[in-house]
């Protein structure tokens, strides 16, 4: 006997607790099973590339900012290196060194929150804040150092905004010390823990193929075990002076590339930042940040495309010059934009339970999505 | 207590009614204070301090947040059926502050010593899901009734282990009677259930890792019952928004907030009034030695509400710790572990009784 | 009057009233919760006559039970979002005359019966003399109707279960 | 490792002058390679898959309005703009072998039309889209060419052209303010 059935159609946001931002996902619902998703984005559209049309090089970092808003030094050091490259200028060591510290703080940061909330979606609410607590010491870093703790237009096109405070090192050293522990910590209440193991071990198993044909990036894609990571592979700033491993899912507890693995890749990433942080903290040398900062940007007519590896993956900026004051186009490729395009095909089949984990376990962040 | 009430009070209705009433100030009190509990046992767990404007240490809170909730406008959804949404938060709060009429919470202090107390609050913790399905199916709101049906298909489900939890120790005790389990549990701890009861010598023994096993089960079901993590997820934020409840406002989502911490008190009393001891003391009482008669009930009610209260803080701690489970991982729980160890433990408990 | 009294027209007036609205309704749902009021009700008079088992035995059957696996079957398979569950009552005068021959009939057996008077004292606890009666007298039936009841479940899991295999 | 002139030799050896049009290493950082765009899926496919090559990373796909149009009059007299186009370009790069290429098509902004490289990488899917979004660019054999970023209603507009005016209505509400 077969019964007529009619899928649910489910309007998941965009006012939803757990789709990190205004997200709308269109869930059609075979019972609790997704048939299909498909993501609705544009709610955060902010024109971003129309206003870098209208705007000079210099004025586009703070808005830059405001892509990635949880990793704005990383979108900073992006966009400038790019102009940079146009441009060819080469930062002292100095800069270089601090943009480096930055950019590492920067990742712990958000993968701090990737992890917290992501906790919070499997309804672990206690790591989230454990992991918050340490995030506010990284953003008193960034306050004492250029006065903001969101976005902070600290990266300039050949220098940076300001010299680090006297304070700045000790407070990092302080981080390094009291971060260890925390790791340990959230490992202890969450990563290992059965209940979240069964939640997301074996749940949105992502092949290497897949993902290298949907250009996912970052965690994600190297929790698919594919060992590719842009400071090593194709190294920019100084990141070649460092030693660092680049952790890639295992599938220690299900099969590579499951959520857990991508979980688990961004908690071994912060470990390594903090040991890139450890060997530049102590060699950052003297000069003066403001040495190469042009009076007045006029980029020469030609293209460029620079990316950097971003918390949440591969940050690109395509910059079109056509030897003016302001760029003639700026084409962002925001790492989340992609790896969310994924989500449709990864969550099919699954719970919808299934489907908050595997959506948390993207760490996509709407502001740079819809930029 | 009626005739205590009667002789007392010289009318038969004053009595019923006080009688009737007595469970609701408890209730009332316990949620005001359980509710900043678990905002405080929560903060305290995450290095946090948690209310602390309202009064001294925020002590007040809970009472500034319902005269909030008071004042609320009462929003009703445009497509919901207007009498059944308004009737679900009070049906809720009905199925819970009935099993409160058997609960012994000391001699003298329980609402009807009836014969059957136990089978009855079993029995009436059914109302709750009929007030949640329809909560959730008054919303007219597709999370709302996601959560219904899952809190519906969870009770259910998970009730089957709780009554053979409680099935073995009514066979072990012999009495369907509350009152009458808690007075075998006199005296001393080691008479409680958990650890072999009023039994003596080898069978005693053989009792107490069973009556461990028992009592186990018996919690985690109950903890299921009660929606709490790790088995909250009719009300799962991060999936179902809040479940059944999503669309509820003001004072009516405040009876639904009411009924829940209730329950969690009813179930960490029936739990008490089983394994552990009731509202008897495990070490005496103050009132015997002293030759103060009027001490003893003070005493028991006094380690009545310990022991729930415990449970109770158990209950939160495990939420602020644990992960929320899958719906297909929590019914596996449920029949897949629970039901046949429950039944196995029937079965090994009834062998050692009859030894 | 004394409570006694009051307290049964009180279940009483509740359990006609309940039942009315469950014939009447025209929105299911609404009958659904109305027949649980029934119940209670009906559990109420059960309990007031002194047959505490069995009055919780019908709150635990038929309001834990069969009432929440009708609510089940009424919100899983109606379009519940869109369209109103509502129902249409045909047959109406039919259904008053047959309902008008039973309850002449009833009212019949009620005034012209002999009815024995039962002792006006409580018994304690029928839980006991129950399970005595259940088990010792009866012990056969008991067991032969807990294997229909088996076979029952057996049979309905076993019909779903091809189902299943079919798509 | 193959060098952006080698890859355009590559390919023009392989689909001729008709299809490879321009190699522009006039610029400072990146040359890039022009290509016919209704043979931007096959080129792509060759990108992808010859072993010499094996351009399986798409990074980023933009679409560009050249703004390029010369002033003409036509016959009666009337100012018209003539030869504007609309450029599609395509940042490849290779993980396995480590190296990068620029390849660009152009099409008359009249009748934008561009073969869809979605089934090559699916990376594409999502790009193209918000190409179409903000240009117009119509990406032939694109399975599901919606509006991304901009509201569905938004009409015929495209908001990255370089002429775009906002709308004076949208959806009865006045939006210059």
């Amino acid at each position: 006997m077969a019964l007529k059935t009619e899928e649910l159609v489910l309007n998941m946001g965009p006012q939803h607790p757990s789709t990190h931002g205004v997200l709308r996902l269109l869930v059609e619902l075979d019972g609790e099973l997704v048939v299909n998703v498909k993501p609705i984005i544009g709610y955060l559209h902010r024109c971003f590339e129309k206003h870098c049309e209208a705007l000079s090089y210099n004025q586009i970092v703070p808005y830059t900012d405001r892509l990635d808003y949880l990793a704005s030094m990383s979108n900073n050091l992006s966009y400038v290196m790019g102009v940079e490259k146009l441009m060819g200028i080469q930062v002292p060591e100095r800069v270089e060194y601090i943009r480096v510290i930055m950019a590492e703080l920067q990742r712990i940061a958000s993968h701090t929150v990737a992890l917290g909330t992501y906790g919070l979606d499997i309804g672990a609410f206690t790591p989230f804040l454990f992991l918050f607590r340490d995030r506010e010491k990284i953003l008193d870093i960034f306050e004492a150092t250029c006065g903001a703790r969101l976005l902070y237009n600290y990266i300039w096109v050949g220098g940076l905004s300001h010299d680090i405070p006297d304070e700045f090192v000790p407070m990092v050293k302080k981080f390094i010390k009291e971060f260890r522990p925390t790791i340990e910590e959230v490992n202890e209440l969450l990563s290992f823990n059965k209940i979240f193991i069964e939640r997301t071990a074996n749940i949105g198993v992502l092949p290497p193929d897949t993902a290298i044909n949907y250009g996912i990036t970052g965690p994600s894609l190297r929790g698919s075990g594919i060992k590719w990571d842009l400071r090593k592979n194709d190294p920019y700033s100084i990141y070649d002076r460092f030693e660092f491993d680049i952790p890639v899912g295992e599938g220690k507890v299900g099969t590579v590339g499951d959520s857990w693995d991508r979980y688990w890749v961004r908690m071994l990433e912060m470990e390594q930042s903090l040991r890139i942080i450890e060997q530049a903290i102590d060699n950052i040398p003297d000069g003066d940040v403001h040495e190469m900062v042009p009076k007045r940007i006029k980029a020469p007519k030609g293209n460029v495309y620079v990316r950097a590896e971003n918390p949440k993956g591969e940050l690109g900026f395509f910059i079109l010059s056509d030897g003016k004051n302001n760029p003639f186009r700026v084409k962002v490729r925001p790492p989340s934009f992609v790896n969310l395009s994924v989500l449709g095909e990864l969550s099919k089949g699954y719970l919808v339970a299934d489907l908050i984990a595997i959506l948390g376990s993207l760490d996509i962040v709407l502001g740079e999505i819809d930029r | 207590m009626y005739d205590l009430l009667t002789n007392l009070l010289g009318n038969q209705i004053v009595a019923y009614v006080i009688a009737a009433s007595l469970p609701l100030i408890f209730v009332l009190t316990f949620v005001l204070f359980a509710v900043l509990a678990e905002r405080k046992v929560s903060a305290h767990m995450q290095d946090r301090l948690g209310p602390m404007r309202v009064g001294w240490h925020g002590i007040i809170q809970t009472l500034a947040d319902m005269l909030k909730l008071l004042q609320k406008e009462d929003i009703v959804p445009e497509g919901a059926d207007k009498t059944l949404f308004n009737l679900a938060p009070l049906l809720t709060f009905l199925g819970t502050y009935a099993a409160f009429a058997a609960i012994p919470f000391a001699g003298i202090y329980v609402g009807s010593s009836t014969a059957i107390g136990i089978y009855y609050v079993t029995a009436v913790s059914g109302l709750v899901v009929a007030g949640l399905l329809l909560a959730g199916w008054a919303s007219d709101n597709k999370y709302s009734l996601y959560g219904a049906m899952r809190t519906a298909a969870q009770i259910v489900s998970y009730e089957i282990p709780t009554a053979i939890a409680i099935l073995t120790m009514v066979m072990v005790s012999g009495t369907l009677s509350l009152m009458k389990i808690s007075d075998m549990q006199t005296a001393h701890f080691w008479n409680w259930w958990i650890l072999g009861g009023p039994e003596t010598g080898i069978v005693k023994f053989l009792l107490i890792p069973f009556m461990i096993i028992t009592f186990l089960i018996y919690y985690i079901s109950s903890l299921a019952e009660v929606n709490r993590t790790p088995f909250d997820l009719p009300e799962a934020e991060s999936e179902l928004v809040s479940g059944y409840h999503t669309e509820y406002s003001g004072m009516k989502f405040a009876f639904f907030f009411l009924a829940e911490y209730a329950n969690m008190f009813a179930v960490s009393a029936i739990a008490v009034t089983l394994f552990l001891g009731g509202f008897h003391s495990p070490i005496g009482y103050l009132g015997h030695s002293l030759g103060i008669d009027w001490l003893v009930p003070v005493e028991q009610f006094f380690w009545f509400t310990f022991k729930g209260t415990a449970l109770v803080f158990v209950q939160m701690w495990l939420r602020w710790t644990l992960p929320r489970v899958r719906v297909d991982q929590l019914m596996v729980i449920c029949w897949k572990y629970l039901i046949p160890y429950a039944v196995v433990n029937l079965i090994i408990v009834g062998i050692i009784t009859l030894l | 009057m004394e409570l006694y009294d009051i307290i049964f027209y009180l279940v009483a007036l509740m359990v006609v009233v309940s039942a009315a609205i469950v014939v009447g309704s025209k929105n299911i749902v609404r009958a659904a919760y109305s027949l649980l009021f029934t119940f209670l009700g009906v559990a109420g008079i059960y309990i007031l006559l002194g047959a505490d088992f069995i009055g919780v035995t019908q709150l635990m059957v038929y309001v834990g039970g069969i009432l929440i696996l009708l609510l089940f079957g009424i919100m899983l398979t109606n379009k519940v979002y869109s369209v109103d569950i509502r129902r249409e009552n045909a047959y109406i005068i039919p259904s008053i005359v047959i309902v008008g021959i039973f309850a002449a009939f009833l009212i019949f057996v009620m005034t012209e019966t002999n009815w024995v008077t039962a002792d006006p004292t409580f018994p304690n606890t029928t839980v006991f003399e129950l399970g005595k009666t259940l088990l010792v007298h009866y012990s056969i039936i008991f067991e032969i109707l807990a294997i229909v009841l088996l076979i029952a479940l057996i049979g309905a899991a076993t019909l779903a279960r091809n189902d299943n295999k079919e798509r | 490792m193959k060098t952006p002139e080698e890859v355009y030799n590559i390919l023009k050896e392989k689909f001729g002058e008709d299809v490879i049009l321009s190699y522009d290493d006039s610029q400072p950082v990146e040359p890039v390679i022009s290509v016919d765009p209704l043979k931007i899926h096959e080129v792509g496919k060759f990108l992808r898959d010859d072993e010499n090559l094996l351009f399986d990373s798409l990074m980023v796909l933009s679409g560009v309005d050249d703004f390029n149009g010369k002033k003409v009059k036509d016959e009666e007299g009337n100012m018209k703009e003539e030869g504007r186009t609309l450029s599609v370009y395509y940042n490849l790069h290779s993980m396995k072998l480590n190296h990068k290429v620029l390849v660009k098509v152009s099409t008359p902004i009249e009748d934008p039309k561009v073969e869809s490289v979605e089934h090559v990488w699916r990376t594409a899917d999502w790009h193209e889209r918000e190409a179409y979004d903000m240009y117009g660019i119509i990406f032939l054999n694109h399975h599901d060419l919606r509006r991304i970023l901009m509201p569905d209603d938004w009409g015929e507009r495209y908001p990255l052209r370089k002429d775009y005016e906002d709308p004076e209505y949208y959806n009865g509400m006045k939006v210059p303010y």
